[in-house]
């Protein structure tokens, strides 16, 4: 057993993920108090100051990377990164929830606290050198995202939503606890060194198995094929702020997760869980694009849309460099922004009696609400990946990685995607410009804050476009420490 | 020889340039005094230019030119092409030709087009005419003279289908256009051969002065690229001079005003291909066996021609069909060496064929159009002046001495025959017969014997106005006198023209000079012979078309497949047709219809489709029920361990 | 030395989008003047470009380059050569002679019509000013899109699929590129340890045989599918049937050439030997572009389809001049590119004017306008025998250098390509035949009235500029051919000799003659005496 | 003599895939929550059999982790599927196919 001292770094490295933790209780309590008066944001700026809170922590620990609780839990670059992504979808979900959500008849104010709760299992995932901690970060975060699925109780859609990633998440827990145990049983430990240390004496099938067991659970999470059937009902099902931080933030903790593991984890393994991953990856990719094409909801396009994206994402995890680890870092960065915005436009389309997310209800939108297209145009094409918007930084860094380690076809393969997926970016373009529109016009509802989250994500993707050098440069030294 | 530097050249094409633009702002003016002031009055002024030109040309010693760089026109690396203009012997004759002859078909367009609305559209696609030939005639180098040839083949577009209303004007000066596209094609690529073989040579220019001078070296170096090249070329003007293969678009231009027909298709344009191949004399003769094509072209077109026209009902038609007979003979000229003899030959037939096309179009313009000769019939009385100088013409065409063609073409039918072509003679000699035939078969036809036309056409037929005689009376004057320029060898004062053309085709390699000196004697039985094949031949015409009598319809009913085959001309028009024209509409829809449309965008869209389906089948696999989920999971699961495994 | 002219050139009509897209107006007289004076500021700029422009140096001139991102060793690079010289200043003398031809085409939405068109043209001359890979790759997509919104929004009934098509056919051909862009850029990095996307330097990247062939068939495919050349080009003819006016000027005016400049910019100098040996492919496929292109607009019964099938046979000319690999074929393919856009935009605008008075394309509707709108007539007559590439006018002198070029490269190709000069006049003589003369067919052509002064004007800079580099194409060949020059060289230098002539000015040395006079049929295996080093033909590093 | 670990492996092998058949055949929605549990108390067991196996106490802490999680899994399970029964009035796996394509 190790012994671990309780000092100073582990007050620090613990620091970020408590106090949004506690932020999380305080609002809960607040919440129950607080006078019943609908429209009342204190809860919201309740969360809000506790997201505040652990994003001072996060920057504080900024530069001093050192490894707490005798290493299995590391306050690195990377989770520094990664804890910087998962604060900004949270608060910019709770700033699009704001007013969508009591327009949809949704007077649980515990919304904001889960989403808290959440964003610290995140937190934990990011920084877990254990199997076991990561374990916790996953349930920490799941749960409450089951229950942010189910938010909205009356709409049969959300509970079904609720229901399904319930099922399948705890169905995919368990798979991922008899991993951990065939890697305990294997190498006798659970944190990443022990692991390490274990496994040139480890028995190859226990491995094997071991590690198909974690691809699984991380897979569910990260939307892999052949584990990504659950995404497209459970987004289009739930309300769309929570498919936004769904799909942003609880896929970024499980690729930063799957990324620490293989990366560091099983970093002596490489060669074999390359190929795996590699296949993986394209799948997901193709398939995410495929099916994408022949959607007619733009909700569910945008879901099968992310699909594609994780399989760009875990292609720069199967290149297995710092470079595409940093890669994935700054893919996960410019995915965030563009998908929380194209998101957040759908949030802006609906109305309380009808989500107005179909491709239809998009034709002619360039007429009606001419700002509204235009940043959903810059997310569309940012999304696509065209210069010199954040996504295509993301795309080139991950070709960059994959090419300068010899993977031509995953990159040829890559951009051939991406150019399929052109085809159902742009066709929601033309409707929203090229199309009339069709029917009479939906009563908007004017949402400050969803204006104002908006326009920051527009801003993300541009500058993150043009100027993504600092950036790029942090996610690869902080990589640099992890790949030995 | 030197070239003396001076700008009087550059003035000769810019009249009837600056004549053509201020004509286009007339016509939209619609000032019609002003065109016809301008118009012709800009040729005179050429013609005025040019004789000053030459007079400065003759003080030169013998053997130097004129030359006029006017600017660089381009320069990229080894191709170096000055706009410049050249006059030395040739040349001024061509030009005289041009403006002379030019300036009389201009006056009498006054008269021809006068009540035409269009008048000053007319003289100013005229003058841009006269322009472009000049600028062909003067080039220093095949480019320029590119320049054009390419501009006359847009302005004999332009007049064809000047009378734009009827679509077969239009289709006339299209098919005119193509077929000297084609030719022009051919011109490009002799050009691009000659200008590499000279590169290879050292000296990489388009130059006539360097291409000639080069010749020899070029021959020597590479004969089969100089043949090559003559050969290319040769296609060109047989493009441009209506010779076999290309000749077919000549006869549909008679669609154009008769002018134009006279100017254009008669005494100027479609010399162009004989001109260029007399500037080229050295190099051709470098390849004998380009000049023995040369030569064969020449003279199966003669023939060929002239058994067309025996036939034809249109007198455009026949004179028409003559032309390319005519110009037969001065390939065939050029061909067998005796360059002088051919351009001697132009010059002859620029008079009398402009003189007859000039002279039918005043019967045109007396019977408003009706030009089927067997409608015709005792004109002479009501048409004075035209029928006398057409029957002038007809004497000339026809080899009659003194008149210009017994001259030209006796010189070329000798030197076919000296200079070792007995065939070719044969050749020319029967088409000379056949000519004098056709000619004074039309002539017989049109104005003696006694009138078929209908009444009130016959009515008020009268003479034309005076501008349209007097060029008639001119040029039937030098249609007699043309001809005394280059007599005979030893006869009178011997051949003079060919004495002050000889310094430009002087060391013109093996072929020596125009006259062999071998037997006196056979040039004057030669002259005998043709003339007594022309006597015969116009013999034949009277007793069939002069007087009345039945033998025409006897010839007709006996040989009833020939006549049908001349009339059908051959048929070579629709055999063009068939084995070009539709095969290339027809490969044309097919690549667009199947190629383009199904092949290519089905492909671009079945990818698509095929892409779509996918997403379809995919999306049948997302049944939306929990357990088919995680069975999928567990199957995830057991592949990704079984394959890891297998994958060693 | 630094010099702003050309960041002022690329970013005036960006700023100009800006200012028409936040002025409150929508009172289209407003609109129409302000776009007006804004697309003359970037044509100001480029001819003060012009004047600084100095013709003797062959290089990239008149350079800026400011850091981007340094991480990726991407820097803001422009610059400008004889290449994109002209191609720059076609560009913005397009844009005002678009607007001011098309004033009362585009009623609905103007104001965006307007921005999209500044976009558009920001987006081109960017991508031709970008000295840095990267740079040229964000404009060279950045570049799609305002195209793709002109023809999605303002064309024809068919207008989404033609946009659709339209990109997503240049983007499947700029993917593979992409991975190519990174590929070389690591090769180089790895060779001098430092990572630039500046073109120059990656001129001269050590690639082996194989990476070169795999790299340049990436840009070269990229390159090809924008040029177009058969069998990638059935983009276009749906691209300018459904474009609007203004957008067809545009994209056969410019976007077009971004192809052909692209091979020259990159994918010959970059890949050399790889380049060489594609000799015979892309000589090949430009043949068939240019009797292909001829062929299958021969038949076309609406007019803009016409003469997007005739730019797919001249650019098959500019590709046929370009790959000639001598002074002469690459300077008139460049000088081609400039007369194509120049008398192919003018014949669109006259479409574009007969289309605004009987809104319809179809010739069959059109017939006898001799008689009722000659100054129309007589202008189509003249662009019609420009495009036909007539001696005195700009058409003639490309074309003529092209074919001169290409016969020394390859004899059977420059022969078979001039059949391509008689095909290109039976189709547009035909085209013009149908609409022009002939008796009027159709009533409604009577009431047609002429053109009036404004759509006059608009079209003489052209016209003139017609006749300019078809009498005088010296100041404009003299800038190009230093260019060419440098090229050449650097193709020398990387021993890809085997197509190359040696250009020496007016005498050239025996080696030459001894190259012609060796083989007759097919100069292309030259041997080389008075070469010293590279002796044995295409030698690869 | 203690049973070898592999025993229990297996035993716990049985379990697991009890548990999963459980999950993917059975229609109740209540059942395959208590099929997931049958799942975790597998993993459970194996951690305790290792853990004594490999004379390191780190398993029996793992258990409590994962004792815990479950219960508080089953929680928030029950609340969804409460949520779902108030609403649709059945518990049958099949009808929940609404969101699909």
């Amino acid at each position: 057993m190790i012994q671990v001292p309780f000092g100073t770094a582990e007050w620090q490295s613990i620091a970020p993920f408590s106090l949004v933790a506690i932020g999380g209780m305080i609002a809960l309590l607040w919440s129950v108090f607080a006078e019943e008066r609908p429209g009342t944001t204190s809860v919201m700026w309740m969360s809000q100051a506790g997201l505040a809170a652990g994003l001072a922590a996060t920057i504080a620990l900024l530069g001093s990377e050192k490894a707490s609780f005798g290493g299995t839990f590391a306050q690195d670059g990377v989770s520094l990164l990664a804890n910087l992504v998962f604060l900004l979808s949270a608060s910019m979900t709770m700033f699009m929830a704001q007013g969508h959500l009591e327009s949809m008849g949704v007077r649980a104010r515990e919304f904001y606290p889960l989403v808290l709760f959440a964003t610290s299992g995140m937190m934990v995932m990011g920084a877990a050198r254990d199997l076991v901690i990561l374990f916790l970060g996953i349930e920490v975060m799941s749960l409450a995202a089951y229950v942010l699925a189910g938010i909205h109780r009356r709409d049969p859609g959300s509970t079904e939503a609720a229901l399904k990633y319930f099922v399948l998440g705890a169905f995919a827990t368990c798979f991922l606890l008899y991993g951990i145990a065939a890697f305990y049983g294997a190498t006798g430990a659970t944190d990443y060194d022990g692991i390490r240390a274990g496994l040139a004496s480890a028995p190859r099938a226990a491995l094997i198995g071991g590690v198909a067991l974690l691809v699984v659970a991380l897979g569910f999470k990260a939307a892999i094929v052949p584990f990504q059937a659950w995404t497209p009902d459970v987004y289009q099902g739930a309300p769309t702020a929570v498919t936004a931080f769904m799909s942003v933030g609880v896929k970024a903790a499980a690729f930063v997760g799957i990324t620490r593991l293989f990366l560091d984890g099983l970093g002596p393994l490489h060669l074999d869980w390359q190929r795996i991953l590699w296949v993986l990856a394209v799948l997901t990719m193709t398939v995410g694009n495929v099916l994408a094409l022949v959607q007619g909801n733009v909700k569910r396009m945008l879901a099968y849309s992310s699909i594609a994206h994780a399989g760009y994402l875990l292609a720069g995890v199967a290149v297995g460099t710092s470079r595409s680890g940093g890669a994935v870092l700054l893919y996960l960065l410019t995915y965030a922004f563009m998908t929380l915005g194209a998101f957040g436009v759908l949030i802006a389309m609906g109305t309380g009696e009808k989500p107005n997310d179909e491709l239809e209800d998009m034709r002619g939108l360039a007429d009606r609400r001419p700002l509204l297209a235009g940043a959903m145009t810059i997310f569309l094409l940012s999304l696509t990946g065209i210069p010199p918007l954040a996504g295509f930084v993301g795309k080139l860094y991950v070709v960059e990685a994959a090419v300068s380690s010899g993977w031509f076809w995953l990159a040829i393969l890559l951009v051939l995607n991406s150019a399929v997926a052109a085809y159902y970016y742009l066709s929601v373009i033309i409707a929203m410009w090229m199309r009339d529109p069709v029917g009479d016009e939906p009563a908007w509802e004017s949402r400050p804050y969803l204006a104002a989250a908006l326009l920051a994500a527009a801003v993300g993707t541009v500058l993150l476009g043009l100027f993504p050098s600092g950036t790029l440069d942090f996610a690869r030294h902080a990589f640099a420490s992890i790949v030995r | 020889m030197t070239d003396q530097p001076t700008t009087l050249l550059r003035l000769i094409p810019l009249l009837p340039l600056a004549g053509a633009a201020i004509c286009t702002f007339a016509a939209t003016r619609n000032l019609r005094s002003v065109a016809k002031i301008v118009g012709p009055g800009s040729v005179l002024a050429a013609f005025l230019v040019v004789l000053a030109a030459v007079a400065r040309f003759w003080q030169l010693p013998v053997g130097s030119a004129l030359i006029d760089r006017v600017w660089n026109w381009i320069d990229v690396s080894a191709l170096q092409v000055d706009l410049a203009f050249r006059l030395d012997a040739l040349t001024s004759v061509m030009l005289l030709v041009i403006t002379g002859v030019g300036f009389l078909i201009h006056l009498y367009s006054l008269g021809y087009m006068h009540d035409d609305p269009d008048l000053p559209r007319f003289f100013a696609y005229l003058n841009l005419f006269t322009a472009s030939m000049l600028v062909l005639v003067l080039a220093a180098s095949l480019p320029v003279l590119f320049i054009g040839w390419e501009g006359v083949g847009l302005c004999s577009y332009l007049l064809i289908g000047f009378w734009w209303a009827e679509t077969a004007n239009a289709d006339a000066g299209r098919k005119a256009f193509v077929a000297n596209r084609v030719g022009d094609a051919a011109f490009l690529a002799g050009m691009f051969m000659l200008f590499w073989g000279m590169a290879a040579a050292g000296a990489p220019s388009l130059a006539f002065a360097d291409v000639n001078r080069m010749a020899p070296q070029l021959a020597a170096r590479s004969p089969w690229l100089v043949t090559g090249a003559c050969l290319l070329l040769l296609t060109g003007a047989t493009g441009k001079s209506a010779q076999i293969p290309l000749y077919v678009w000549l006869p549909d231009a008679m669609a154009g005003p008769t002018p134009v027909s006279a100017l254009i298709h008669a005494a100027t344009m479609v010399t162009a291909g004989v001109y260029m191949i007399a500037r080229l004399s050295h190099l051709f003769v470098q390849s004998p066996g380009a000049m023995e094509v040369v030569a064969t072209i020449g003279a199966v077109t003669a023939f060929f021609a002239a058994t067309i026209a025996l036939v034809q009902r249109d007198l455009k038609k026949i004179l028409a069909y003559s032309t390319i007979s005519q110009i037969g003979y001065m390939i065939l000229g050029v061909g067998v060496g005796a360059f002088s003899a051919g351009v001697f030959h132009l010059m002859t037939h620029a008079f009398f064929k402009a003189l007859l096309f000039l002279a039918a179009g005043s019967v045109m313009h007396a019977l408003h159009g009706e030009l089927d000769v067997f409608k015709m019939g005792g004109l002479g009385k009501h048409l004075p002046i035209t029928s006398k100088t057409f029957l002038v013409g007809t004497l000339a065409i026809a080899g009659v001495p003194p008149l210009a063609a017994f001259f030209s073409k006796d010189m070329v039918l000798e030197a076919a025959f000296m200079h070792g072509h007995p065939v070719l003679w044969f050749l020319g000699l029967a088409a000379a017969g056949l000519t004098a035939f056709y000619m004074f078969r039309a002539y017989f036809l049109a104005f003696a014997g006694e009138s078929r036309m209908d009444p009130h056409v016959e009515a008020h037929v009268h003479e034309s106005p005076s501008n349209m005689t007097i060029p008639l009376v001119v040029l039937a004057v030098l249609s007699i006198v043309g001809g005394w320029v280059g007599l005979p060898h030893g006869f009178l004062w011997g051949d003079r023209f060919g004495e002050y053309l000889a310094p430009v085709f002087a060391h013109v390699g093996g072929h020596g000079g125009e006259h062999a000196e071998a037997g006196g004697a056979t040039p004057l039985l030669l002259m005998l012979l043709t003339v007594s094949v022309a006597a015969g031949a116009i013999f034949a015409a009277w007793k069939m078309y002069g007087a009345p009598s039945t033998l025409p319809d006897e010839m007709e009913a006996r040989f009833p497949k020939a006549f049908a085959l001349l009339r059908g001309k051959y048929w070579v028009d629709e055999i063009y047709d068939a084995l070009v024209l539709r095969p290339y509409a027809a490969t044309s829809r097919f690549f667009w219809k199947v190629v383009d449309s199904a092949v290519i965008d089905g492909v671009v869209n079945g990818v698509g489709t095929v892409l779509s389906g996918a997403g379809e089948s995919g999306r049948r696999l997302q049944t939306g029920n929990v357990q088919h989920y995680a069975f999928a999971m567990l199957l995830g699961a057991v592949l990704t361990a079984g394959a890891w495994w297998l994958w060693r | 030395m630094e010099h702003g002219i050309l960041s002022a050139i690329v970013w005036t009509p960006f700023l100009g989008a800006l200012v028409l897209l936040l002025m409150p107006t929508r009172n289209e007289n407003v609109l129409r003047w302000s776009a007006f004076v804004l697309s003359l500021v970037p044509l100001l700029l480029s001819l003060r470009m012009l004047q600084l422009f100095d013709p003797a140096v062959g290089s990239l001139q008149l350079s800026e380059n400011a850091a981007w991102m340094p991480s990726l060793g991407v820097n803001y690079a422009l610059g400008v050569d004889g290449f994109s010289l002209w191609l720059i200043l076609v560009t913005t003398l397009l844009l005002p002679i678009i607007l001011v031809s098309g004033w009362h085409d585009i009623d609905k939405r103007l104001k965006e019509f307007l921005f999209f068109m500044l976009l558009l043209e920001w987006g081109m001359l960017g991508a031709l000013c970008a000295t840095d890979l990267f740079l040229f790759f964000t404009f060279w997509e950045l570049m799609l899109f305002p195209m793709a919104f002109v023809i999605g929004v303002w064309g024809g009934p068919r207008r989404r699929y033609a946009a659709i098509k339209f990109v997503l056919y240049t983007m499947a051909g700029s993917a593979l590129m992409m991975v190519a862009m990174v590929y070389v850029v690591l090769r180089q990095a790895a060779a001098t340890g430092k990572l630039s996307f500046d073109i120059v330097s990656l001129y001269g990247t050590p690639l082996t045989y194989a990476e070169q062939l795999a790299c340049f068939a990436a840009f070269a495919i990229a390159f090809m599918i924008k040029v177009p050349m058969v069998p990638l080009h059935t983009w276009l003819p749906d691209a300018h049937t459904e474009a609007p006016t203004g957008g067809s000027v545009d994209l056969a005016g410019v976007l077009l050439k971004m192809g052909a400049y692209g091979f020259l910019r990159f994918a010959l100098p970059m890949f050399p030997a790889a380049a060489q040996d594609a000799f015979p492919w892309i000589m090949l496929l430009a043949v068939v572009g240019i009797l292909y292109g001829a062929m299958v607009a021969f038949p076309q019964p609406d007019m803009k389809r016409l003469v997007a099938y005739s730019s797919v046979s001249h650019m098959g000319f500019v590709m046929l001049g370009l790959y000639a690999f001598n002074t002469i074929g690459i300077t008139g393919s460049v000088l081609q590119m400039v007369n194509h856009g120049l008398s192919t935009g003018a014949l669109f605008i006259l479409v574009g004017y007969v289309y605004h008075r009987r809104h319809t394309r179809q010739i069959s509707e059109y017939g006898g306008l001799w008689g009722i709108v000659p100054v129309f007539s007589a202008l189509l007559l003249v662009v019609t025998f420009s495009s036909v590439s007539l001696p005195g006018t700009n058409g003639f002198v490309g074309e003529f250098l092209i074919l001169l070029g290409a016969f020394r490269a390859h004899p059977w190709a420059g022969s078979i390509a001039t059949i391509g000069v008689v095909l290109g006049a039976g189709y547009m003589l035909t085209m013009f035949q149908r609409v022009i003369f002939g008796p009027v067919t159709n009533e409604e052509n009577r009431a047609l009235h002429d053109l009036n002064a404004r759509e006059v004007w608009a079209l003489v800079p052209i016209i003139a500029l017609i006749f300019w580099i078809g009498l005088y194409p010296n100041p404009f060949l003299r800038r190009i051919e230093p260019t060419t020059r440098v090229l050449l060289e650097r193709l020398r230098a990387a021993g890809a000799t085997r197509h190359l002539a040696d250009e020496d000015r007016r005498v050239s040395p025996t080696a030459a003659a001894a190259a012609l006079g060796a083989s007759p049929a097919h100069a292309a295996e030259p041997a080389h005496p008075a070469e010293p080093a590279h002796a044995a033909g295409g030698a690869h590093p | 003599m203690a049973v070898p670990v592999g025993h229990w492996l297996a035993l716990s092998a049985a379990l697991f895939s009890i548990g999963a058949v459980g999950v993917l055949l059975r229609r109740n929605l209540i059942v395959v929550l208590m099929a997931i549990e049958i799942m975790l108390n597998a993993v459970n067991l194996a951690f305790v059999a290792l853990s004594r196996h490999l004379h390191s106490m780190d398993g029996q802490v793992i258990v409590f982790f994962v004792m815990t999680v479950a219960a508080a899994e089953a929680a928030v399970g029950l609340a969804i599927i409460l949520a779902v029964f108030a609403q649709r009035r059945t518990l049958n796996a099949d009808e929940f196919g609404r969101l699909r394509g």
